[in-house]
């Protein structure tokens, strides 16, 4: 039970149709680590992740999260549990102001409005977006609204939390702000599980990259070992 | 063996049902092609019968005044499009919901006060026998508008399946981008797609006039099983608007004739309720 | 809004009405004055759920007509017009429950269609039902008046209760506004998938403000009840009194505290207008006023009135 | 005109897309009768810029001048007419047609009934396999054959330019060859090909040119057999 990691995927399968977008799918998150989950296009990482956190319901599989099946379960307690994510398209709540969006989450484990709002504030401090806590979410550059999923993310003090794409369409500026913010989280003892296709990126950050083709795991091991592998670049690159 | 009523019914209920299907099919085409669910559908049909209404004082009857009804419905709906509903859509999603709904407040506030609350029923009726077929009667005037409905309803059906345009539709009811990359201009066809809709359900409007009379909230009351029909075929399936309506036609006759009449349809809104809590995308109807 | 901002408000509209009330002999423009308050009242609880959360009813009558139905039923049987209200409200509630919890798994047009569904089986069986006069409706007992018989000799003390009523209301919907439930129902709105992510739980979100939305509506048909001393099936459950309903919300203001009552004003100012300049053939006028109304506001500014005044407060 | 103009020049190209600033300063061109691959790994913006040339996502900013005209601003159906055609990632085909509807759907923009049927019988020539498959409907195919049926629809309405987003995309192995072989003769019949692809290998081998975009720009560019030898390319495909 103690060595069970703190996200443990197994035989995971979800099929739309004719298409297996998972086929088998099988991961390990060890806790407080941050692991990267890379792959080409279409090889299904966005939906490995609908499934995790529940989004989606798997076809097949087992989903324990600190030791305990969550497969199929519904959204909402799934993210009670402990699991906390970011969209890959940005989903904020485009109407409510910054402050407003961030206390949506922190009334997950503190009921009482004021302390929630003390708290979102708290972390807007933390991702750096507190002096726009008044803007709509609606008017934040892209790299902002990020910022804010994230601090929604984090304000329901998730144990796990599950990034799709957070450097997309970002400046290298803002990405190597963006490497800071992550590492503090992990420092916060936050696990991380991140989509991301700037293995640049993931170096220096990936405890342990997991690289999916077709719906499966085919790799997994250190970003550096990930990239010399051959069949991780017959994935990308097609046959020789 | 006494069947009782049971035939006499059956064909009721289908006579009925064509009808609700042809002012359905409208419904479920604007809603297929640009996501618009039409609150004031029924509205329209409610203007359609008074134009045939209109048009029964200078002297033609429903049937000759069908084709009339439907071209004036037709450009009536393109415009409605043109110079409205495009502005709602590129409005918060509300909007069309509020839009629509405004005008059914508005088109029947205003058929209140111009043509007052009165029933009114052409005074020039084409038919007024009734057929006796194997102990089954049918007023001839019912079977003339449903039949009528029949003839259109396959000629739309012809009409999307065969012809260039209906083939657009189709395209863009399935997927509005990759039509788009067809090279359809997706305003010309919702303008199109809109007058079309509006232009079924006129000649609904038209064929009603034979059996029933005009008053300014009868849209409301056929716009509802209209909704039915549609939600029981799926939402923008033109071949499901078909089933649901004879569905829901044989539900209302039977049911006001087993249970009660005043209790017609209740069990129209259950198949309703029923349908969409255990089967959402609808009968026929794809996710 | 700040809190602050809404109790000024608050305190200037209730002592214009109080004074409106104490001064003016009129009968029929107290009685106006009752309609616009319960209107207000019904506006604002169609505002929790088709506002706040964005699940667009057309069958809110459904509520009202349960509380009209319910509390004149219990007033003729059992007396005490106060107890009335509650059992109106309670009654409501659980309906709400009972209706809410399936029609929320429906979203769009398809949850509209069937709150209108929905209302209309609750039309149908009480117009074929004895026991609540089929369509003819029914009478409620002639009590002595006073405030324990909830019946009074001039219509000014029935306006003093539907402004509590009104005021409870208002203060229901600023709370809800700064609670969890009310943080939770924006977001629901906003973006029902993202909500569940952060652990918002939406159809039983949902469900508690319609139950609540219900309580307020069915106190509203209560007191109409007890005003008219007269319930029928198409005056308190129509699609019509829905179709009104929804119309108060959309014209003053989805989603915001003061919109409804704003909403409920123009209505009932219009109507009076309107019978007042066309005497007994406004009836169809009024509608088409709103009609127009709300086509121009949903064209121009889809945040009805109370977003008008908000731009303009923006820029001054 | 002569050959020295290309027929398709985009410069300094800006989009958004998805709330990203997908495409970011993109320059390049394709000439007349040319085969063009664009490859880069996911998010380097190959089929946003693919969307903003047939104008189902609008450019923020930059020229896209086609035939010396700038489209940049027309309307998709407007950019059909003028001869591109866009054969979208995910085949798209319409699923509840039928075959032969979807390609008398590619033929939707020529007037002229003895040219379509004509346009009709060179699909098919291309792809036989479409031939016995003509009255079913769309859904019943297979995804290689769907994907050829979107590539012939896409030559329906007699393209100058025929862009293709990723046609071995979720494809069977076995069936690859046949569509890159139906590709080949599309262009030598004439009709230049702007090709995305993730399988590297395999579009650097039949493109004359390409082009490796990351993160929205491009990196290197070069004749295929150049590129397909290019380190360069292996890493912006790792994203490293």
């Amino acid at each position: 039970m103690s060595d069970e990691p703190l996200l443990r995927v197994r035989g995971l399968e979800k099929r739309f149709g004719e298409l297996r977008a998972l086929d088998g799918f099988d991961l390990d998150v060890a806790e407080g680590r941050l692991t990267a989950l890379i792959g080409p296009n279409g090889a299904g990482k966005t939906t490995a992740f609908a499934c995790i956190a529940g989004a989606q319901r798997p076809s097949a599989g087992s989903v324990r999260f600190k030791g305990r099946e969550v497969a199929g379960l519904p959204y909402h307690r799934i993210a009670r549990l402990g699991v906390a994510r970011t969209y890959q398209v940005v989903q904020t709540f485009d109407a409510m102001s910054v402050v407003e969006a961030v206390t949506v989450g922190a009334l997950l484990r503190r009921p009482k409005l004021s302390e929630a709002r003390a708290w979102a504030d708290e972390i807007l401090g933390f991702v750096g977006l507190h002096a726009k806590r008044t803007m709509l979410g609606r008017s934040l550059t892209i790299a902002d609204k990020k910022r804010l999923e994230l601090a929604r993310a984090l304000s329901t003090e998730p144990r796990l939390i599950l990034l799709d794409e957070v450097m997309a369409g970002l400046t290298p500026t803002e990405c190597a702000d963006a490497v800071k913010l992550l590492r503090s989280i992990l420092a916060r003892g936050v696990t991380i599980l991140m989509v991301e296709h700037v293995m640049e990126v993931l170096m220096p950050l990936a405890d342990r990259v997991v690289v999916l083709a077709a719906g499966k795991p085919i790799f997994a091991g250190s970003p550096q070992a990930a990239a010399a592998d051959p069949l991780v670049i017959e994935a990308y690159l097609g046959r020789p | 063996m006494d069947v009782g009523p049971l035939p006499q019914l059956i064909v009721s209920g289908i006579l009925t049902g064509l009808l609700f299907a042809l002012i359905s099919v409208g419904l479920t085409l604007i809603f297929g092609v640009m996501d618009v669910v039409n609150f004031a559908h029924g509205e329209f049909l409610m203007l359609a019968m008074y134009a045939t209404f209109g048009l029964g004082l200078i002297g033609l009857n429903p049937i000759l005044a069908l084709p009339v009804v439907v071209v004036a419905m037709f450009v009536l709906g393109a415009l409605v499009y043109r110079f409205f509903v495009k502005r709602l859509l590129a409005g918060p999603p509300e909007a069309v919901v509020f839009g629509t709904f405004g005008l059914l407040v508005f088109l029947q506030g205003a058929a209140q006060f111009f043509f007052t609350s009165d029933y009114r029923s052409v005074l020039n009726p084409p038919f007024s026998g009734t057929l006796h077929l194997g102990g089954i009667a049918i007023g001839e005037a019912q079977l003339a508008a449903g039949l009528g409905a029949l003839v259109l309803i396959a000629a739309i059906f012809g009409f999307v399946e065969y012809t260039e345009p209906g083939r657009a539709l189709r395209a863009l009811s399935e997927d509005r981008v990759a039509a788009q990359l067809m090279g359809i201009d997706v305003q010309r066809m919702n303008a199109f797609a809109f007058g079309l809709g509006i232009a079924c359900t006129g000649a609904a409007g038209a064929l009603l006039m034979l059996t029933y009379q005009a008053y300014p909230r009868i849209g409301t009351e056929f716009a509802l099983t209209a909704f039915v029909v549609v939600a029981l075929g799926g939402f923008g399936s033109v071949h499901g608007v078909l089933l649901g309506a004879l569905l829901v036609g044989l539900v209302e006759v039977l049911g006001g004739y087993y249970i009660a009449p005043a209790l017609k349809m209740l069990p129209v809104y259950a198949l309703y309720l029923a349908v969409v809590f255990l089967r959402p995308q609808g009968l026929l109807g794809r996710r | 809004m700040t809190v602050q901002r809404h109790v000024a408000v608050m305190a200037c509209v209730l002592a214009a009405t109080a004074l409106f009330t104490a001064f003016c002999h009129d009968q029929f423009l107290l009685s106006l004055a009752f309609t616009g308050l319960i209107f207000a009242v019904l506006g604002q609880s169609w505002n929790w759920i088709s506002g706040y959360a964005g699940q667009v009813s057309f069958g809110h009558a459904l509520f009202f007509g349960t509380g009209a139905y319910a509390s004149a039923l219990f007033a003729t049987h059992h007396g005490s017009p106060w107890l009335a209200l509650a059992c109106g409200a309670a009654v409501a509630v659980v309906l709400a429950l009972l209706v809410g919890f399936p029609c929320f798994a429906l979203r769009g047009h398809y949850f509209s269609i069937a709150t209108i569904a929905v209302a209309a089986i609750a039309e149908i069986v009480v117009v074929n039902t004895d026991a609540l006069g089929k369509a003819n409706g029914f009478e409620l007992p002639i009590l002595p008046p006073g405030l324990a018989s909830l019946q009074f000799a001039g219509k000014a003390p029935y306006v003093l209760v539907a402004l509590v009523l009104f005021a409870a209301a208002q203060i229901a919907t600023v709370a809800l506004e700064h609670s969890r439930t009310g943080y939770y129902l924006r977001a629901i709105r906003a973006n029902q998938e993202a909500a569940a992510s952060v652990g918002v739980d939406a159809r039983a979100v949902k469900v508690t403000a319609f139950a609540g939305a219900a309580a307020f509506a069915a106190l509203a048909g209560s007191l109409y009840a007890q005003q008219t001393l007269f319930v029928d099936a198409e005056s308190t459950l129509g699609l019509s009194v829905s179709i009104a309903i929804a119309l108060v919300g959309v014209v003053g203001g989805i989603g915001t505290v003061w919109g409804p009552p704003l909403g409920a004003f123009v209505y009932t100012f219009l109507a009076r207008y309107v019978a007042a300049l066309y005497g007994g053939h406004g009836r169809g006028f009024d509608l088409l006023l709103y009609g127009a109304l709300i086509l121009a506001i949903v064209s121009v500014q889809p945040e009805g009135i109370a977003g008008i005044a908000r731009r303009f407060r923006a820029r001054t | 005109m002569t050959n020295s103009t290309p027929l398709i020049a985009v410069r300094d190209l800006e989009v958004d897309y998805a709330g990203v600033r997908a495409v970011q300063g993109l320059s390049l061109y394709a000439s007349r009768g040319e085969i063009v691959a664009l490859v880069g790994a996911n998010g380097a913006g190959k089929s946003t810029l693919l969307r903003a040339i047939s104008g189902i996502v609008r450019a923020a900013s930059g020229a896209i001048a086609f035939e010396g005209e700038n489209i940049a601003s027309f309307e998709p159906h407007t950019i059909v007419r003028r001869g591109i055609s866009h054969v979208p990632e995910g085949r798209r085909v319409f699923a509840t047609a039928t075959v032969r509807d979807n390609l008398l759907l590619g033929a939707y923009v020529m007037r002229d009934r003895a040219e379509r049927e004509r346009r009709l019988a060179a699909a098919l020539a291309t792809f036989p396999r479409l031939q016995e498959r003509l009255d079913q409907r769309a859904s019943t195919l297979s995804g290689g054959e769907q994907q050829m049926l979107a590539i012939a629809r896409g030559t329906m309405s007699a393209p100058k330019l025929l862009m293709l987003d990723e046609p071995s995309l979720g494809i069977a192995p076995l069936v690859i060859p046949a569509i890159y072989a139906g590709i080949r003769e599309i262009a030598r019949s004439g009709t230049t090909v702007l090709l995305v692809e993730q399988n590297v290998r395999e579009a650097l081998a039949i493109a004359d040119r390409g082009y490796v975009l990351q993160t929205g720009r491009v990196v290197a560019e070069g004749t295929g057999a150049d590129l397909a030898g290019d380190p360069l390319v292996q890493k912006a495909f790792l994203g490293l």
